[in-house]
């Protein structure tokens, strides 16, 4: 993906020099393999910093929050949803931002990879031609990018960037939902007892050590106080008692229902590998299947839980 | 091992409304175990953590002087969750106080000397005690000229009214008390915000005059420059700071400037220290 | 020094023998991980391991705990009158597997929980009852700078017992009183006789597999404030930093902590927490100002806090044994190494450093 | 709301929602005595997001 990596750098440095823009978000290489760094360039050198490829998974609309000053900003499918719904519910201006759209071929999942690694990777190569190679200290490993995506990206269908100013490269072919099954996992669990389900979350919690790395990664929670933080009323206790952390993961997803996009930047900066998915997947799938919305495919309306309409499904109302 | 979680159990012996606007309460408080009171032995200047079981813990500042006996006193302002409950306790009930914790004001180094202590709005606590505590019989001789200096919004914000009346009374002791504003014709004292009643009546900084500090920050900022031009230097300028605690121990690492734990070693700090660390307060 | 030969087929037994005075923890692969666990009846600690993902410090100081208790029913005696709760059991234990790096950072944290003033009785009395069975490093970590963070891969300092893998068997190097008593009960006496040498080689062969390193010598002669005052160092990172408190919670050397009450039914509990000072509630202010209310302000005092403020407080090294966690962990790649590298060439005159990781 | 909380493992007894304005005394008393009943059949007994004691150490 060198192509992408230049045609970046050489917008940035052309938004800069003409004064289009104070800075430019975008990620630079990071200090150790499968973590680049949400980094912003204000100058030609900084520019040459930039880097894009597999390893960009975080979400950059997290990073414009309330911020004053003209900026450009990378954004692949997920990321320009967000950037819409900041927009939407005001946390950025549309004019304050040139956004460079990057149609998105997947990021790959840090934790799979390690799994497969026969020890510790200490390089990435990510090929061009879709496939990724892994080396450590006694081994290089070559395997399908497909099969270490991240399972967002697999199952994602909204790969190109919706909103932008200008394209960073030529848009790529969208899954369609009826050959990926985004809602596959949450169909499996669906299909489960109360006490199978109860059982299965209590499992996927039971690492959580309440760091907010998912909650702090996520665009959407930019709550000045969390509720989590609140001590007056407490609405949840701090340690980790596991109904303390279910409380927890369970209202943050809530608070992302018809807002989330997906990006899984919540479970790419987990360190204990949580599925944080489980949780919001279900919300997306309801709000599609109830309201027939997709969140931040457009900057004008509001996500289907801050508005009323007389035709919102109630039969859960007996 | 002494456990220093362990809060001394006491009970609310009085509670007595200070301001007019009911936000600050003065607790007395007697200890279950008299034996605690022993141990719960401090200097003036030094905290406390106020502990309410099932609720949490607050650090205050001692309002009572070592030299009063038989009660620890705390005047307390509402305005988190514990101070807030805090408040709505009643006579009678039963708590817990952690401490002493922290310094005290320099009172070694004070032996001998002018002191003259500057306090606004409700982080008087400290400064009553230190008061009540130079103003002792066995102790007065052992300072020089004293001088208080304390304002607050309105006449009916001021703390300890009647003690400072009768402080005001007194003549080995001068006493300049201010407002911010008053339309009371009966008003005799200042009326002015504290750094201004500070250069009108402040004596001059000399090598044998200190001065102990303690207000909103506001207050501070501006009584920093009249202290200056007093002639005060920076090592006789004592302040007491405030910062967010738990352990109030130096162990759980919240509220350091620099190295230094505000809990363990401050509160109390002098000028010249605090401009070595970082403004983290 | 003495050093004893376990054949690893007499490994099992060993290990059946001490549960009988001591409960077990050591490494155990859950999900796709290691962690270090209770070890069940039979089962046996997975000696194949890199290092636990999260570092072991919650054995000694669990995240959560319960430090006092009192009766809210107005009946009882100790109605609202805190005591330490009497089900606290500090029972022998003995950590099997332990890396140096993990057990070098003990002593870093004890000088916080063991002062002259006051004393944590509930980390202290954890550790002293732990017994720790290090395992040498032969196959560190590409991100492990242990080497220049005082800590090594065969450092023994801190350990009862270090265990080498030397294929068959282990060499098991009996350090303490308390690492000779587990041996013995252990029932591992065979002493191994003429093997300095060897181990001296391995120790050294393990030195040379760590790549990376940190530069620190320069750390305690720099003045505090102008460290401080070094945005240069300061703005780039604190721009990716979310302030999440993964770098704080997988840390062996971060200590911070919060206490909280909680009711329930009519028990009251005090309970302590991992804190962190990467998040805005750790310092704010009940009047809503907040000493370090900024991302910057944040980050900046967890590495002020372990390469300078702790640098120069116990003139003993610095806060961190270079097991990498953090630099591995971290989702937005801040990396200890580059951040120590900067303060440490930080020019105050020119306000400039050298951002290398190495 | 209700769909995650069974997605979750909450039996769908265990929540309902209804419109009851604060006139309809007896339809409030209708729908709680239906809802604990319904709650108190299930099989399993155990209550979920109650807290008796802190689960930690």
């Amino acid at each position: 993906m060198k192509s992408y990596t230049d045609n970046i750098k050489e917008i940035s440095k052309r938004l800069l020099k003409e004064d289009k823009v104070d800075m430019v978000i975008g990620y630079r290489t990071g200090s150790v393999p499968l973590m680049h760094q949400p980094f912003f360039a204000q100058n030609q050198e900084e520019v040459d910093e930039f880097v894009w490829d597999s390893n960009c998974g975080l979400n950059l609309a997290n990073y414009i929050t309330d911020r004053t000053e003209r900026i450009g900003i990378l954004a692949t499918g997920c990321n320009s949803r967000n950037i819409a719904v900041h927009i939407v519910e005001g946390k950025i201006k549309r004019e304050q931002l040139y956004i460079i759209g990057i149609p998105c071929k997947g990021m790959v999942d840090r934790h799979k990879l390690s799994a497969m690694a026969d020890g510790d990777i200490t390089s990435v190569e990510d090929e061009n031609n879709g496939s990724i190679t892994i080396t450590g200290q006694n081994f290089s490993k070559t395997v399908d990018k497909a099969e270490v995506l991240q399972e967002n990206c697999s199952v994602c269908v909204h790969r190109n960037p919706v909103i932008y100013d200008e394209l960073a490269a030529e848009e790529v072919t969208e899954q369609k939902r009826d050959d990926v099954d985004p809602y596959a996992r949450v169909k499996e669990i669906e299909a489960l007892s109360p006490e199978e389900k109860w059982a299965h979350f209590d499992d996927l919690l039971s690492d959580c050590i309440r760091c907010y790395a998912c909650r702090n990664a996520c665009p959407l929670c930019y709550c000045p106080l969390c509720f989590v933080d609140e001590s007056n009323p407490q609405w949840v206790g701090k340690s980790i008692d596991h109904t303390d952390v279910r409380t927890f993961h369970f209202l943050r997803a809530y608070h992302c229902a018809g807002r989330c996009t997906d990006c899984g930047a919540c479970v790419r900066s987990c360190p204990v590998g949580i599925n944080v998915r489980d949780f919001t997947k279900k919300l997306e799938k309801d709000c599609l299947e109830l309201f027939d919305w997709e969140a931040g495919l457009n900057t004008e309306q509001r996500p289907p839980l801050d508005t009323y309409r007389p035709d919102d499904p109630e039969e859960f109302i007996k | 091992m002494e456990n220093p979680y362990i809060p001394y159990p006491v009970r609310i012996d009085e509670i007595k409304t200070e301001t007019e606007d009911k936000s600050l309460k003065t607790f007395k408080f007697v200890f279950l175990n008299p034996e605690d009171e022993e141990k719960f032995s401090y200097r003036a200047g030094q905290f406390a953590e106020l502990s309410i079981p099932g609720i949490g813990e607050i650090p205050i500042g001692i309002a009572s002087s070592p030299t009063e006996k038989g009660f620890v006193k705390f005047t307390i302002f509402k305005t988190g969750k514990v101070t807030s409950y805090l408040h709505s306790m009643k006579e009678g009930d039963i708590m817990g106080i952690r401490g002493p914790l922290g310094n005290w004001y320099p009172w070694e180094t004070l032996e001998g000397k002018n002191v003259v202590i500057i306090g606004g709005g409700f982080a008087f606590t400290t400064l009553r005690s230190s008061i009540i505590y130079m103003l002792d019989p066995e102790n007065r001789q052992k300072f020089k000229d004293i001088h208080v200096i304390y304002g607050a919004r309105s006449p009916g914000m001021l703390l300890y009214k009647d003690e400072l009346e009768s402080w005001a009374a007194r003549d080995d002791l001068n006493m300049h008390i201010t407002v911010d504003s008053c339309d009371d014709p009966e008003w005799t004292h200042h009326t002015g915000f504290v750094p201004t009643v500070t250069e009108q009546e402040g004596p001059a900084g000399t090598e044998d005059t200190y001065a102990i500090v303690c207000g909103p920050p506001i207050m501070i900022k501006f009584t920093q420059p009249v202290l200056d031009k007093l002639g005060y230097s920076e090592d006789r300028i004592i302040m007491s700071l405030e910062n967010r605690m738990k352990c109030g121990i130096g162990m759980c690492g919240r509220c350091n400037i620099g190295k230094e734990f505000v809990c363990k070693d401050g509160p109390v700090f002098t000028l010249q220290q605090l401009n070595q660390t970082p403004k983290e307060y | 020094m003495k050093v004893i030969r376990i054949d690893k087929n007499d490994w099992a037994e060993g290990i059946e023998k001490i549960r009988k005075t001591y409960s077990l923890i050591g490494p155990v692969k859950e999900k796709f991980y290691h962690i270090f666990a209770n070890l069940g009846s039979g089962q046996m600690p997975d000696m194949e391991f890199t290092n636990s993902r999260i570092s072991p410090k919650y054995i000694i100081y669990p995240q959560s705990e319960i430090i006092l208790k009192c009766s809210m029913n107005a009946e009882e005696e100790d109605y609202k009158i805190y005591r330490e709760p009497e089900d606290k059991e500090y029972k022998e234990k003995a950590v099997l597997g332990i890396r140096p790096c993990d057990a070098d950072s003990l002593p870093v944290v004890m000088r916080n929980f063991d002062t002259d003033e006051y004393k944590d009785p509930y980390w202290l009395r954890a550790f002293e009852t732990t017994t720790l069975v290090g395992l040498a490093c032969d196959a560190p970590c590409p991100s492990c700078f242990c080497t220049s963070a005082g800590s090594g891969p065969y450092n023994h300092k801190n350990l009862d017992v270090m265990l080498i893998d030397n294929k068959d068997h282990y060499l098991a190097e009996i350090i303490t009183e308390k690492g000779e008593k587990l041996a013995e009960a252990a029932g591992w006496q065979d002493k191994a006789e003429g093997i300095a040498d060897e181990i001296a080689k391995r120790k050294s062969d393990a030195e040379s597999k760590i790549e990376s390193n940190v530069h620190t010598d320069n750390l305690a002669k720099q003045p505090l404030l102008d460290l401080y005052e070094a945005t240069s160092i300061w703005e780039k990172a604190a721009f990716a930093c979310i302030n999440c408190g993964t770098c704080t919670y997988v840390c062996p050397t971060c200590w911070c902590f919060d206490i909280q009450d909680e009711v329930y039914g009519r028990e009251g509990f005090r309970i302590r927490n991992w804190d962190s000072c990467m998040y805005p509630l750790f310092t704010l202010h009940a009047s809503a100002h907040n000493p370090r209310g900024t991302k910057l302000a944040r980050l900046r005092q967890r590495f002020m806090h372990k390469l300078k403020y702790y640098v120069d407080k116990y003139e003993n090294g610095i806060q961190c044994t270079g097991c990498g966690r953090c630099v591995r962990l971290c989702p937005v790649n801040i990396d200890i190494r580059r951040i120590c590298n900067m303060m440490n060439s930080y020019d105050p005159e020119t306000c400039t450093c050298e951002a290398t990781v190495s | 709301m209700k769909n995650l909380l069974e997605h979750m493992g909450i039996e769908p007894e265990r929540l309902h929602f209804s419109w009851i304005s604060s006139a309809e005394s007896t339809k409030f008393v209708d729908v709680a005595t239906k809802v604990t009943e319904a709650a108190k059949s299930l099989e399993n007994k155990e209550k979920k997001f109650v807290k008796t004691k802190p689960k930690v150490a």
